[in-house]
């Protein structure tokens, strides 16, 4: 039997409805989806530190973790639970209640995202019909969180960093949101079903020609930035500002602030896997119906976990090669380079979707 | 008091099985140690030539992300372990102790090299010097050498791991030693 | 042109972007570069010079060649060695110097090797030791002499 | 009263009391933040009424867009961690005074009118049909305004690139 996430979940959902009330099979599977959630966000948290600390050794020709457990695998697993009973101190001149509110803002952004996400075929907590623009509008709350964090953390680092970074994320925002918008206009619909049903005959960074592929970097180095990640990490430079708007941070507040930053990784690369590479569609080729029923045998989870797994690669690639920005450069890459490229980019695919160039 | 009868009673902070129930709470502290233990995050702090060591410790060649020493945390809210890696003069020594009282709980510390265990070079005939950064703060472990190899460094972490692997205070060693040397 | 400046200048940032990003994607790809040195189950190659800790030198039966001329503790610049001299009777029932103990203080040593130059009799060397960690700063205090340990005939 | 009754006065509930907050709070910076919370009471009451583009567009342009000016604009003035002074008694008294006729005449408003609901609260929200009603020059088009507001914004841009330039002219 193939393995398919849909067919469980449909299960679950005909099974609940059999055995309880409507509205009691309701209020389980939302309790479900919820936990489902939170369970995904602990495992990404473990598996992606991991992931960094292992490619960024291996970059750097070092061996990285390896005593803790079996190849060091119990490494995440020790940090975390030393995060859990460490000390959570809030300092005295804090406003407590944002203090304390803060790293949940951001978290909880976070976890809204994770709806129009399709992880797998048929497999997604609300196919909302404006994906898209839900994805760019709920991320921009995780901004507040991190602005409340430096503000309330009383600390002169905190607030510039928390400056830096909303400054940095409200600015990337404006060229990640239009490489999207190239891919809004090929498939004409915002909702992300849609536009992963749009790729089923190939993906947009294959049929899309030059348009796609421009956008496709510059959706790369945006959300590298929107992160906040090296070489785009003004806003926790160690040599500057301490670590930025979670210095006062600690225990598991911090570690809340930590697991943010992976599972916004994780976001960002699951709707770039979605939007450029296909989402959960398997690699078809023209022709090879042979290589193609091999690859539609593959389940589409894996399909696609495969996909925002190699983005995150990629994008831990870019940490570990490039040094920091300044904050000027920073600017003028953003203001002077990716917007105006951004711009003729989307007149030109524009373009090409009027004159239908595309398969 | 006598030293030994002080070894008779608890320490501050000392827990003491009980009759009952005591083992899930040993296990569970064992987990706990476990963790602390595998997951010391030191503090970006050096203040002379013993730092060059340190952060040849982090380069490719030593490698203490081997043990999960890597994640250097700059601000001292997040770091477990200072390892003061140089001379403390005493200008230094108010702000050793202020980024000591910023660490949360549990903390540890390392004196690195001659000059943080005991002044070193600078123990007699200098004015500015902290004759050893034990003045200042309490210390976990000493690492003698000037400056020590990145070996001893990463010796001195495995000496700590296996510290708070041991569940011991700081007090208890100080102690059981000094009744042994008696 | 304007243009051209702006567009050579992205290209060649994309060029020099990704020769660092081949640099890296080589290494992370060929692991046989990896020159991480496991220290705890590989002990280091140390060089011959290695100057970790002085220790005196003792033969088989506990016999040492430090005379207690105290030239080690004048030659210290951080007055590491502190000698404690005693006074031994010999057969003949003269009064003798002798060593009681030679006291050497790790934490203060920074390894000149400046006492083991100024030795006369050559008692004292550089031993390759760095493992000095301990948890109670006592312990680095050490005295050199094994007990017991007695002065090697014929040594002046 | 079934769920979705419930879910509604829950919002309004959510909604008023971190508007009635944002105005009582002394702390400039909370205000921000509680005036934020009402701004996202309002998008999920747009989600409610199941009409996400608006949703979500009410939480890029002022969630996104507005609070952090705002929050931005609190950052770079001084004093942000102390108490605002309290204002003056006859200020209190005129802006209840407003506040009770602008209540008044909503309530009048609604007392003669009503809500008239068709019954059928599905509507065709698609953004395909969003952005042709956007782009429209018919009778229910909306092109007209679309371009109006978009001189308005061009002429506050201009405005604030005057008023960079004037201060740049005075100090040479």
């Amino acid at each position: 039997m193939e393995f398919s996430l849909s067919a469980i979940a449909n299960q679950v959902d005909t099974w609940l409805h059999a055995n309880c009330a409507s509205w009691l099979a309701l209020t389980i599977e939302f309790v479900i989806v919820g936990l489902l959630c939170i369970a995904l966000f602990a495992v990404l948290g473990l598996v992606l530190i991991m992931m960094e600390r292992k490619v960024s050794a291996y970059m750097q020709l070092r061996l990285g973790p390896n005593r803790v457990g079996p190849k060091g695998m119990f490494q995440t697993l020790a940090d975390t639970l030393k995060l859990l009973v460490k000390e959570g101190l809030t300092p005295n001149g804090a406003d407590k209640f944002l203090f304390n509110l803060a790293p949940f803002i951001v978290m909880i952004a976070a976890m809204l995202v994770l709806a129009p996400i399709g992880f797998a075929k048929d497999f997604v907590i609300w196919d909302i019909n404006i994906g898209v623009l839900y994805i760019s509008a709920i991320s921009s709350i995780g901004v507040i969180g991190i602005l409340m964090a430096g503000w309330a953390s009383n600390n002169k680092y905190s607030l510039l960093g928390a400056m830096r970074s909303g400054a940095q994320i409200v600015s990337y925002e404006l060229s990640a949101g239009l490489s999207i918008l190239t891919i809004v206009i090929f498939t004409q619909d915002m909702s992300m079903g849609q536009i992963v049903a749009s790729q089923a005959d190939g993906w947009w960074i294959w049929k899309g020609h030059i348009p796609v592929i421009i956008s496709f970097i510059i959706f790369l180095i945006a959300v590298t930035a929107e992160t906040n990640r090296a070489p785009f990490d003004l806003a926790e430079a160690e040599s500057e500002l301490t670590a930025g708007f979670h210095t006062e941070y600690s225990g598991m507040k911090f570690a809340l602030f930590f697991l943010a930053e992976y599972v916004n990784i994780f976001i960002v690369c699951a709707v770039g896997a979605t939007l450029f590479l296909g989402g959960w569609m398997p690699l078809h080729i023209g022709n090879w119906a042979d290589f193609n029923r091999i690859m539609d045998y593959i389940p589409s989870s894996v399909w696609f976990f495969g996909k925002t797994f190699f983005l995150i690669f990629v994008i831990m690639w870019f940490r570990w090669t490039f040094p920091r920005l300044r904050i000027d450069q920073l600017l003028n890459l953003e203001w002077k380079y990716l917007l105006p490229i951004s711009m003729f980019n989307l007149l030109l695919a524009t373009f090409i979707a009027i004159q239908g160039w595309y398969l | 008091m006598d030293v030994k009868d002080n070894q008779q009673h608890a320490f501050p902070g000392d827990v003491h099985p009980t009759a009952s129930g005591g083992i899930l709470v040993s296990k569970l502290d064992d987990v706990i140690n476990w963790a602390r233990s595998n997951s010391l995050w030191p503090l970006v702090f050096g203040t002379s030539c013993c730092a060059i060591e340190m952060m040849s410790t982090a380069s490719a060649k030593y490698d203490w992300s081997r043990f999960g020493f890597e994640v250097a945390r700059a601000t001292p809210r997040q770091a477990d372990v200072i390892i003061i890696a140089g001379t403390i003069v005493n200008k230094m020594a108010p702000v050793l102790k202020r980024l000591y009282d910023q660490m949360a709980d549990p903390k540890y510390v390392i004196a690195m090299g001659a000059c943080a265990t005991s002044g070193g070079p600078f123990f007699y005939n200098t004015y500015s010097v902290v004759k050893g950064a034990d003045h200042v703060i309490p210390v976990d472990v000493y690492v003698a050498g000037c400056p020590p190899r990145p070996e001893a460094l990463l010796h001195a972490l495995i000496t700590l791991q296996a510290k708070i692997k041991a569940g011991d205070k700081r007090e208890k060693i100080v102690i059981e030693k000094f009744v042994d040397s008696n | 042109m304007f243009i051209t400046k702006y567009l050579s200048e992205v290209f060649g940032g994309l060029r020099s972007l990704l020769t660092g990003m081949r640099r890296t994607g080589y290494y992370f790809t060929h692991h046989k570069n990896i020159i991480t040195q496991q220290y705890p189950n590989e002990k280091p190659v140390l060089a011959e010079r290695f100057r970790g800790e002085v220790v005196m030198l003792h033969d088989d039966n506990n016999e040492h060649a430090c005379t207690g001329c105290t030239a080690c503790e004048l030659a210290c610049p951080n007055a590491t060695i502190k000698i404690v001299t005693k006074f031994d009777l010999t057969p003949e029932g003269k009064k003798k110097k002798a060593i009681d103990k030679f006291v050497y203080h790790l934490e203060l040593c920074t390894m000149c090797n400046l006492c083991v130059e100024a030795c006369p009799t050559g008692a004292i060397t550089m031993a390759p030791n760095f493992e000095h960690s301990v948890l109670n700063r006592n312990e680095l205090t050490k005295v050199l002499n094994k007990p017991g340990s007695k002065i090697r005939e014929g040594v002046e | 009263m079934n769920a979705n009754d419930i879910i509604f006065y829950l919002l309004g509930a959510f909604i008023l009391v971190n508007g009635i907050l944002a105005m009582t709070n002394r702390k400039i910076f909370r205000a921000a933040i509680f005036l934020l919370f009402s701004l996202i009471g309002v998008a999920g009451l747009y989600f409610w009424m199941h009409v996400e583009f608006v949703a979500a567009v009410q939480i890029i342009v002022y969630v996104g867009g507005i609070v952090v000016l705002i929050i931005f604009s609190i950052f770079l003035t001084q004093q942000t961690g102390q108490d605002m002074p309290k204002p003056n008694k006859m200020r209190m008294l005129f802006s209840a005074l407003a506040v009770l006729f602008g209540a008044g005449f909503t309530y009048m408003l609604i007392r003669n009118h009503g809500f008239i609901g068709d019954g059928n609260n599905q509507f065709d929200v698609s953004p395909q049909r969003i952005g042709e009603q956007m782009l429209d020059t018919e009778q229910s088009g909306y092109a007209l305004p679309f371009e109006v507001i978009s001189i308005l914004l061009l002429a506050a841009m201009i405005g604030s690139i005057v008023i960079a330039l004037k201060s740049k002219a005075q100090e040479a």
